[in-house]
């Protein structure tokens, strides 16, 4: 266990050094002049002026060669301080702190409501293959797949909060704000989820064990509850936990449609206006952010399956 | 077992209707794709500011946009460059993701260790950022758009194939090809390659609707393909403000994509069970 | 079944929520960060932090923190006194000292003071003095600038940075999450009186389409500038009441006068009158009266000329124009002369969500004269950056001339020898710049009158930049509340002044 | 016709399974007594399975049976599929073929006897563990609660398999191949288990292809072929005086029964291995092993699976590395002249291959000529018609066969048959053992015979290696079950 921990958190620092690394990287190699970037950033393009960037350049010293810069990155990385936004002027781990500590909010919530969906659907259509619920669960994977996520959280939005009224169609900070976002995103997640878990299903009610279950005379709700859905957790949970780190990041939209203060708004703002640090800041969180998920679907499986306990 | 065989043969029909389905469908919106543009000889960009967002079925087959464009010109055009680029990103995702994934199962040790890495480090990396980078590069252009699509997407194909590969060049039957005095080029031809096709299959039909959506996402924070290039997603996006006014309009292009990805998927499905 | 926890949990909230009923405001302005020069316009639009002039809705310049101001004979020394009544958040009074301090950060800063001829700011008694290198009689519409806030010596941390805003309005921030959310209470003690509501919720929502449905199901009280599409919808609302103002911003065509496409002013009046301005506003605006016939919109007195020559659509005068200019239609009908074709590529940036749609549209309409336009949409600082190193050709920009309620600071900006990043580009006119010298000196309406409007021809036949369609702001206010009122200016949406219906 | 008088009996009448293509098994009447079991002998796809799952209840989706199978009075064909599934695990249990794969990977084996009592039984959580454990100790496993199936040797999981029959206490026992993959050994420890149940009263129905077992068992037999009945009586009779041809033949098929091989005298040493010693996860499977194999000998190498015999095999061809000692082989020899014959022969075949494609491109690649290909199927007896299958779609024995063919074409030198039989129905075994014999004699090739069927390497080997480990099931176990699983093997 100890080695297994000592081993994460090797990676995890890798993962830091080479995502901070590549993201100053392809940042320093990106066209155009960046105070100039910046200053639209701060100041908006009624007040934006050439005058405004000269003054950015000079404040933030953006003149200066790159390995200083890097190495200043480095350094106060070193301190465990991921420095200061270019644009806002906050300190980069207060803007994560909000930001990623909602769009990790969002993320948990559309995790939770896609559990909800789409392992459920899947086990229905995994039980009878090409049964109804089968098809139906393809008709619905496929076409929620296929509609832009902004287009699927109008819709919600026009039914939950125009029609019905029992929810605000944007916001944050109260739970009534998080649903319908994370409904948006979790019906996506459940598209694909719920045909992972099928086919799971499917393999697993295929097995001798399954069938040999069911021959001992256990009820089909006993048989589904201990023989079916821990086997079939197996390949889901992995898969799930690709799909946790797609959330946290592959979000933007619906962040903007539904005024959310996520991460993914952050970055795009971040890598348009050139703030380095931001950009930094928020590929290292991520890169963390994954080598932990990483772990915990490690374990996850490993108490799923005793096999890869002894394996280890 | 017998009974086993007669399970399959029961489930194979099944099977091929769907895939044929599947099959028209994708032809289907082939032709379109590929003939649209050249029959419909309407320029896609025309604007008539006095017809904007005509109805359907009026002096325009399918309505026309809020600028006042043929939207069923601008569908045809949009088929074909949303579908090409789908198919471009998918095909730049799938070739090296597959091939990587061959030759860690294959060769093993340092090579796999290596293209691990890799694979985690582009999966740690947020996929929207290397997208938005690359982009900012190039604003607006194909080029790095899909490859920045590329980028993130190779990694699935990658997995898949080096986990399926790796199992199956355990089979006693590649063993036995081997013994046989079969190359790496006939067993990965006739041993390995119809194992995972189905699978590849699966995973091609979800990257190219994930390239659409993507694209499509792209555009909604104005960072995607300029105007007035006809794209499905960015069309939707164009569109979006005025579903009040005209749902339909805003449906269309999305009903095509909906529809290539449910053709791909019966197809994928077909070959697979 | 989670979903129906969710669901639950929803309601719940939902009675909790209409229990405290703070006045939900929503519009379209992240909050970047705390310094004034960066998202002052908010903390003033809202009336957390004053200035020490303000402007009334018909743009006449009031007071604020500065009860009255005066000028030396020569123009060349400012008083404001400030009010005696006026307190900070933090309960410290305004005094001129903690005044002449805000001054000098916003000079010394990004922001419109930098453009004035400023020599001191001196705190005397409770006068704040300025003394200028020579007269400059918009010097107290500069200061309505939301650059120019006054703020509590407690709102500086030890590096003199900005930490946070504790200015001296009816309303202080009780929170503030950036970008989005921003909390307010009635402060205690505003000169001004107690506001009509207790508290106030701030969130910026960037996608239009969301806000108007923030204000179709009731979410928010006070929704600021919607897409012209939700309009109509909206004004069919029985519960929501719209309010229209046009305000003093114009969408212009930036073109590069020094380039060989647009030196020749035939070319430049060609291409205005191939923009069809009246559909663009009809379809994309939603508003024919927003067609451009001049530079400034009829609510800018003084600067809008009503009996200018409109500027207007035809295509034959277009046509005849370009080839006067010596433009000749090529084999695939774009333009040529000496073998260069009429290729320009039009910059324009999704700040504003209009633009790219109007740039799309422009694109159409100049290609029907043979001009081949390849739209690039950017970031905003695509404008100034290509401005400087002069590859820019054509930039579609959104242009306000209120920054400082006299469109005259704008005008010396823009027009001025050299133009400047927003204005014009490669072009020089002696005339132009003289006029306006002269109006910044003086302040009578009656003697200013000629010169702004021989001003505004000269930019009329010339076209430096070219006028396509001004500007509207549209404000939906729920019939829950009472008092709302557009200030086209958008210095300060008299919050204060608003209040619950009966 | 002997219908059943006593009311506990299993009785069969006139059974009859169709499928969408007609009838699969015709006309079959059985009966099982207390203290006389009943044991139905026949080759896979003889539809002894059929049987077995019609009396169960769990015919595949499109298959019917009609005709009467009463068990205690009551017709079970009658009753609606629901309400025979309760019968399951009460009225009826079975004992499942390959136990390991029978058994769910993920939970402990004291869970999967308890939930038995637990939610068959209705009994509480508490009895039910105890009981559990009575079970396991029952068929001394007392220990091996806590486990999980990949822990367990292949016997341990059929007598944990026993156990949950126990605990479901029913009157019939329907024991499914209950031998299969299981060595000599292991074979009559399940058959002494048989025999405690049929004491102990129950009805004992048994499927089996292995006439010792059935031998063994006693009370009556069956012999299936082709969906019918085609030999019924008490065992000795049927064992001793077979009525049938097919009976015949399968009796005649036991390795026990064939007469001894006379040894050739050999040529040259094909392959020598010399102090050869492999180690598997820190145990040592052999060591100091030294093993040589002449031209036209058969060496066989037996033990319990998983003691390395087929490691040592694939050591000799070259396929595994030995951890220390040395392998020669035949100089001037190109490597494709030694060859391997697999256990389980669909799995030596690329799926998605038809035979002809197969062999098709082997000739084409060695620049053979197909009209050896054909010469060599007609010497293997194979059809033509079978050409043009897929691996899948040919039995066991044909396939094998055709494995043969494929290798022989290559004129080899060494063949290592790897349980080359060991999956096949007797008589499929007993030919292509022959067949075996004949191209030994006649090509002197060189075969290692790895097989865990004492009787086999007896009747044909020259000579025999025995690697006794039978410490080493548990890894082999586990490695099976991995395999299954998720995480590649080693």
């Amino acid at each position: 266990m100890r080695r297994f921990l000592l081993a994460r958190l090797a990676q995890a620092g890798l993962v830091a050094l080479v995502v901070g690394t590549l993201s100053f990287a392809l940042m320093r190699a990106l066209p155009g002049d960046a105070a100039m970037r910046i200053a639209a950033g701060r100041y908006g393009p009624d007040a934006m002026t050439g005058q405004a960037a000269d003054k950015v350049r000079l404040e933030l010293g953006l003149d200066r060669p790159w390995p200083a810069q890097f190495l200043d990155w480095l350094e106060t990385l070193a301190r465990l301080d991921l420095g200061h936004s270019l644009v806002t002027g906050a300190p980069v781990i207060e803007e994560l702190k909000v930001q990623l500590g909602a769009s990790l909010w969002l993320a948990a919530a559309a995790l939770l409501i896609s559990l909800a969906i789409g392992p459920v659907a899947g086990v229905l259509a995994g039980l009878r293959p090409t049964g109804w619920a089968d098809r139906l669960g393809l008709a619905a994977s496929v076409s929620l797949r296929a509609v832009p996520p902004f287009v699927l959280g109008l819709v919600l939005i026009l039914v939950f909060a125009i029609w019905l009224g029992w929810l605000p169609p944007a916001g944050f900070g109260t739970a009534r704000d998080l649903v319908l976002p994370a409904l948006t995103l979790a019906l996506g997640l459940a598209a694909v989820s719920s045909r992972v878990t099928r086919d799971a299903v499917a393999a697993v009610a295929r097995a001798p064990h399954f069938a040999f279950a069911r021959h001992k005379g256990l009820p089909e709700a006993v048989v589904v509850r201990r023989h079916g859905l821990r086997n079939a957790a197996i390949p889901v949970v992995s898969y799930l936990g690709l799909q946790a780190i797609y959330l946290v990041e592959g979000v933007v939209v619906v962040e903007s449609l539904f005024a959310y203060p996520g991460i993914g708004h952050a970055l795009v703002h971040a890598i348009v206006e050139r703030d380095i640090p931001m950009v930094q800041g928020t590929a290292l969180a991520m890169g963390l952010i994954f080598v932990a998920v990483t772990a915990c679907v490690d374990a996850a499986s490993a108490w799923l399956d005793p096999r890869l306990r002894s394996a280890r | 077992m017998s009974t086993g065989l007669d399970v399959l043969t029961a489930s194979r029909p099944r099977a091929v209707t769907a895939r044929g389905a599947g099959a028209a469908l994708i032809a289907a919106l082939a032709a379109f794709t590929i003939l649209g543009p050249l029959v419909i000889e309407v320029d896609p960009a025309a604007q008539d500011l006095s017809a904007s967002l005509a109805p359907v079925g009026g002096d325009y087959l399918l309505g026309a946009d809020h600028y006042g464009r043929s939207l069923l010109a601008r569908l045809a055009h949009g088929a074909r460059l949303s579908f090409g680029m789908a198919f471009l990103t998918m095909l730049t995702a799938a070739v090296p993701g597959i091939l990587l994934g061959l030759v860690a199962a294959w060769r093993g040790g340092l090579a796999e260790r290596a293209f691990e890495l890799l694979a985690n480090i582009v999966l740690a990396l947020p996929g929207l950022m290397l997208v938005l980078l690359l982009l900012a590069f190039a604003p607006g252009h194909f080029g790095p758009l899909y490859l920045g699509l590329a980028l993130t997407l190779w990694v699935e194909f990658y997995r898949v194939t080096r986990a399926t590969t790796t199992s199956l060049l355990k089979e006693p039957h590649v063993e036995a090809a081997k013994l046989l005095g079969f190359g790496p080029a006939y067993i990965l031809r006739c041993h390995v390659l119809p194992v995972i096709a189905p699978l590849i299959a699966t995973l091609a039909a979800f990257a190219m609707a994930t390239a659409i959506i993507a694209i499509s996402t792209l555009s909604a924070i104005s960072v995607g393909l300029q105007p007035p290039t006809p794209e499905l997603g960015s069309m939707i996006v164009e569109l979006l403000p005025y579903y009040a006014e005209a749902p339909l309009h805003v449906l269309a292009p999305a009903v095509l994509i909906v529809l290539l990805v449910l053709g791909l998927q019966l197809v994928a499905r077909g070959e697979g069970r | 079944m989670r979903i129906a926890w969710f669901l639950a949990a929803a309601l719940a909230a939902l009675s909790t929520a209409v229990a405290a009923k703070p006045l939900k405001v929503v519009g379209p302005w992240e909050i970047a960060g705390v310094d004034p020069a960066q998202s002052g316009y908010v903390f003033s639009r809202l009336q957390v932090a004053e200035t020490l002039v303000t402007a009334d809705t018909s743009g006449r310049l009031v007071p604020a923190l500065a009860a009255a101001w005066s000028v030396s004979d020569d123009g060349l020394v400012w008083r404001f006194t400030l009010r005696p009544d006026a307190v900070f958040h933090d309960g410290t009074p305004v005094t001129a000292e903690a005044a002449t301090a805000s001054l000098e950060r916003a000079r010394a800063g990004v922001g419109v003071l930098t453009q004035v001829p400023i020599a001191g700011i001196a705190g005397d008694g409770r006068d704040v003095v300025i003394r200028l290198d020579k007269p400059f009689a918009a010097l107290p519409a500069y200061l309505v600038n939301f650059s120019a806030i006054i703020l509590a010596p407690s709102s500086y941390d030890d590096a003199g940075k900005v930490s946070r805003i504790v200015g001296s309005g009816p309303y202080k921030v009780k929170s503030l999450t950036p970008p989005l959310k921003l909390e307010l209470e009635a402060s205690r003690g505003w000169w001004g009186g107690e506001p009509g509501i207790a508290e106030v919720s701030y969130l910026a929502v960037g996608q239009g389409e969301t806000r108007a449905l923030m204000a179709e199901s009731g979410e928010a009280d006070l929704v600021f500038s919607m897409l012209p599409v939700s309009v109509e919808r909206l004004r069919r609302n029985g519960k929501l009441d719209v309010q229209i103002a046009t305000i003093p911003r114009t969408r212009i065509l930036k073109v590069n006068a020094g380039s060989p496409f647009f030196d020749d002013a035939k070319v430049r009046q060609a291409v205005s009158q191939a923009i069809d301005r009246a559909g663009i506003a009809k379809v994309i605006l939603r508003n024919p009266d927003l067609a451009a016939t001049q530079l400034f919109p009829p609510a800018l007195a003084g600067w809008h000329v009503p009996d200018l020559a409109p500027l207007g659509r035809d295509l034959e005068a277009a046509k005849r124009l370009l080839a006067e200019a010596g433009w000749k239609p090529g084999s695939d009908g774009i333009l040529e002369r000496d073998g260069r074709r009429f290729s320009v590529t039009l910059v324009t940036y999704a700040n504003w969500p209009e633009l790219p749609p109007i740039a799309t549209a422009l694109q159409a309409q100049l290609r029907e004269v043979g001009i081949e336009v390849k739209v690039s949409v950017g970031n905003s600082s695509e404008i100034p950056s290509r401005h400087r190193d002069g590859t820019l050709e054509m930039g579609l920009v959104s242009r306000l001339y209120s920054i400082v309620p006299d469109p005259i600071g704008t005008l010396l900006q823009d027009y001025g020898p050299g133009g400047s990043d927003w204005g014009a580009m490669g072009w020089s006119n002696e005339e132009l710049p003289a006029l306006v010298g002269r109006l910044v000196g003086m302040s009578d309406p009656g003697a200013r009158a000629p010169l702004q409007r021989r001003a505004v021809e000269i930019l009329q036949e010339e076209l430096p930049s070219i006028p396509v369609t001004w500007s509207e702001l549209a404000i939906v206010a729920s019939k829950r509340i009472t008092g709302v009122k557009v200030d086209p200016l958008e210095v300060n949406y008299g919050l204060a002044a608003v209040r619950w219906a009966e | 016709m002997n219908v059943a008088t006593d009311m506990r009996d299993l009785s069969i009448a006139g059974l009859s399974v169709s499928g969408g293509a007609g009838p699969i098994v015709r006309d079959v009447t059985l009966s099982v007594r207390p203290g006389q079991p009943l044991t139905l002998l026949g080759e896979s796809g003889s539809g002894k399975s059929l049987v077995a799952q019609a009396v169960m209840g769990s015919l595949p989706p499109g298959l019917t049976a009609s005709g009467h199978i009463r068990l205690a009075g009551t017709d079970l064909l009658a009753a609606p599929a629901a309400v025979r599934r309760k019968g399951w695990g009460r009225t009826i249990s079975l004992l499942p073929q390959e136990p390991w794969l029978a058994l769910d990977p993920t939970m402990r084996i004291a869970g999967q006897v308890a939930e038995v009592h637990r939610f068959v039984h209705g009994r509480s959580a508490q009895e039910s563990r105890l009981r559990a454990e009575e079970n396991l100790a029952e068929v001394g496993l007392d220990r091996a609660g806590t486990l999980y199936p990949f822990q367990m040797s292949g016997g341990m999981c059929q007598r944990a398999a026993i156990a949950i029959t126990h605990a479901s206490d029913s009157a019939l026992l329907i024991a499914d191949e209950p031998t299969k993959g299981l060595d000599a050994a292991l074979r009559d420890g399940v058959v002494e288990r048989l025999k405690q149940e049929i004491a102990a009263g129950r009805l004992v129905f048994t499927i089996t292809h292995d006439v010792a077992v059935a031998g063994a068992l006693g009370g009556m037999i069956g012999v299936m072929l082709d969906g019918r009945l085609v030999d019924y009586g008490p065992a000795e009779e049927v064992l001793s005086a077979p009525t049938h041809p097919y009976t015949k033949a399968l009796l005649a098929a036991d390795p026990a029964t064939w007469q001894r091989r006379v040894p050739t005298q050999a040529g040259a040493p094909v392959v020598t291995g010399r102090a050869l010693a492999k180690a598997y996860g820190g145990r040592s499977l052999f060591e100091g092993l030294d093993i040589e194999v002449s031209a036209g000998e058969i060496v066989a190498v037996v033990g319990p699976s998983g003691c390395g015999k087929t490691t040592l095999g694939n050591i000799l061809l070259g396929l595994a590395p030995a951890g220390s000692g040395t392998v020669e082989r035949q100089g001037g020899v190109p490597p494709v002249r030694f060859q391997k014959l697999y256990q389980d022969p669909p799995a030596a075949f690329a799926p998605h291959q038809t035979i002809r494609r197969a062999l098709a491109d082997l000739v084409g690649l060695h620049g053979l000529s197909w009209g050896k290909a054909e010469a060599l199927i007609a010497r293997l007896r194979l059809g033509e018609h079978l050409l043009d299958r897929r691996p899948g779609e040919i039995s066991g024995g044909e396939l094998q066969r055709f494995a043969l063919a494929r290798g022989l074409l290559l004129d080899p030198v060494f063949l290592f048959a790897d349980e080359a039989t060991s999956r096949l129905d007797p008589v499929s075994q007993k030919e292509v053992v022959e067949l075996l014999l004949e191209i030994v004699r006649d090509t002197g090739l060189a075969v290692l015979l790895v097989t865990h069927d004492g009787a086999l390497a007896d009747k044909i080997a020259d000579r025999a290696v025995l690697l006794d480990r039978p410490a080493a099931w548990v890894s082999r176990r586990a490695c099976d079950a991995l395999t299954t699983g998720l995480a590649p093997c080693f």
